[in-house]
């Protein structure tokens, strides 16, 4: 019945849970209808043992791929998850691995801009994690096992010794005062997150 | 370029150009270009002959010896462009080509044309056929979004941590601000300046700004806004940009004592 | 049988197509073993009337929903799929898609006019990249994977033969006469006709 294949088109198409209204609507059926169609579909699923599986969230209906398809699925996808770091992903790193732990409201003012979504692809691509509160209650960062694997570094040790790359190396300050520094000189400058090119390979 | 010896008063180093991929001094682009640090393909040259005559006629003169040298300039960079345009030395071909050698070359690119228009149709009309045929684009779901460590390669070089750190620490030049006047007025200065007229209980607004520059005039508003907001004063603009008349209320009576 | 699950799993998680060889050794299964799992899970997508279809495009396999279910698909996320191209955006794809790599002032020669903001546009929309430089530093560019995909093409061998495309015999007769004619008059005053092209102005 053509109804069944264009919900399953439709929950194919959409990456977020569709509420069973929403289905109907754009089916132009009624709700009880999409509620056939949908058991209909995943009692196919089940029995025909696919690699699609349908679920219900809390939002809504969804399809996932099938949990014991997940080996196959991580051997697939293990390259394509490092992707080159953007210009604001590799600062923010940087600063992680060097500072770690420290706040986002302190990596924002090093950068002399909003750290907010290089931080959080970070945190969703493994490389740095949570590691407590400061005491004005702000999330610590520092970065993970898989960060210095990626880096192909032994420990934290053997990050590269910042000096070399020291514009000014007769300040004898600390980095993380010197940074900061630096950081608050350059706020005015930076109104706008203005992402250098990806080159991950290119350094 | 002009005869040695006699240099013209006037250079074209003074001709500034203003294009969509280069900005300055006419002899810099052609230095640029000269070192293939801009793409003279990108150059628009007609704009550089516009600029060219507007300069003429900003000056109401025709100087000779700068309009040669800018004719053979000018000449120079079409020649150079009309070469990119044609591939390897297919010029120097076209040139010694026979009028009927010409028409089959014309003729050879007038089919070329008709042949990709074609084409084109044809990519048209199977894009719209492709159409219904739609893709998923979803992220990946959470777990599947990292790389696991087992299956971790050393992708990263560490130099990009220190190169981006190096940068973080580069104190940006200090910026020159001399030719922006520093503020002379203060909101304290204005308060009292306003204070004093309304002694004589009301005044116009325009006779408290006489003679001040625009920072001072919004600083005066500034002032009357917060006595105001303090009850001090009552205003009152009986039409829009009309006069504004100020007067003095009784707590301000008060007020001017108090501070008296 | 759970290849077939897995296979199916991985087309469901990837938007892009994919390769038999990167199938089979994220399975770790021979090809062969592959092959016949894409068989049976296209079979049974048209078996059941699925929303779902498997297509081998751009040297690959990728899953995309089901053509019919394409009014419902427009209502549910209120966008075409793919804009319509231009005039002068079609030409140049196909300039392009035919003589890669090709440069810009060559697909402006076929053209006749400047295509600068065709190109440009390709560019934006990923259907076109660029691809080194000619010897005179022009950049050279080329048809993308993504244009494979969205124009429904297994790889730039299913491009119909461009001669297709040339005008009927008698009409290109009539042509090459008007021209020779022209430069038989012509032959006159050609001493002094040695002009750069005319559109070098306002390249």
């Amino acid at each position: 019945m053509s109804l069944v294949r264009d919900v399953e088109a439709l929950l194919f198409l959409s990456s977020d849970p569709l509420d069973l209204a929403v289905i109907a609507e754009a089916c132009e059926a009624e709700p009880d209808a999409i509620a056939a169609a949908l058991t209909e579909l995943a009692h196919g699923y089940r029995q025909r043992d696919a690699g699609i599986v349908l679920r219900e969230l809390a939002g809504g209906w969804v399809l996932a791929s099938h949990p014991d398809a997940e080996a196959a699925a991580r051997r697939l996808l293990a390259k394509p998850r490092t992707p080159p770091l953007s210009g604001a992903q590799a600062e923010t790193l940087a600063i992680v691995a060097y500072l770690q732990p420290v706040s986002r409201p302190e990596i924002g003012r090093i950068r002399g801009v909003n750290a907010e979504s290089a931080t959080q692809t970070l945190l969703e691509r493994g490389l740095i994690e949570e590691a407590g509160r400061s005491q004005f209650g702000a999330s610590l960062y520092r970065t993970t096992e898989l960060f210095l694997k990626l880096f192909g570094l032994g420990s934290l040790a053997d990050l590269p010794d910042p000096s070399a790359f020291d514009p000014a190396p007769e300040v004898e300050e600390e980095l993380r005062e010197r940074l900061l520094a630096a950081g608050e000189a350059r706020r005015g400058d930076r109104a706008t997150d203005s992402t250098p090119p990806a080159d991950a390979l290119s350094g | 370029m002009p005869p040695p010896g006699r240099p013209s008063p006037l250079r074209l180093i003074d001709l500034e150009l203003d294009l969509e991929v280069f900005a300055g001094p006419f002899d810099l682009l052609l230095t640029l270009i000269l070192r293939e640090e801009i793409d003279l393909l990108e150059v628009d040259l007609a704009d550089v002959v516009i600029t060219y005559i507007d300069f003429l006629e900003a000056r109401g003169e025709l100087d000779l010896e700068l309009a040669t040298e800018f004719l053979v300039l000018i000449t120079a960079l079409l020649e150079l462009k009309s070469r990119l345009m044609l591939p390897g030395e297919e010029l120097e071909d076209l040139l010694e080509l026979a009028p009927d050698e010409a028409a089959a070359e014309l003729l050879e690119r007038l089919l070329a044309a008709h042949r990709y228009r074609g084409a084109a149709d044809f990519l048209s009309a199977r894009l719209a056929a492709e159409g219904p045929y739609r893709f998923r684009s979803a992220p990946l779901p959470e777990p599947l979004a990292r790389a696991t460590l087992p299956l971790a390669d050393a992708i990263y070089p560490p130099a990009r941590l220190t190169r981006a750190i190096g940068a973080l620490l580069t104190l940006p030049p200090q910026v020159n601000v001399s030719h922006i006047p520093t503020a002379k007025v203060s909101v304290a200065e204005r308060l009292a300046h306003v204070r004093a007229l309304l002694r004589r209980g009301s005044f116009r607004f325009d006779d408290a700004v006489i003679g001040a520059d625009r920072v001072t005039v919004a600083v005066t508003l500034f002032a009357l806004l917060e006595l105001y907001k303090q009850g001090e004063l009552a205003w009152v603009q009986e039409r829009p940009f009309g006069e504004i008349t100020v007067a003095a209320t009784d707590r301000s009576a008060r007020g001017l004592r108090a501070s008296a």
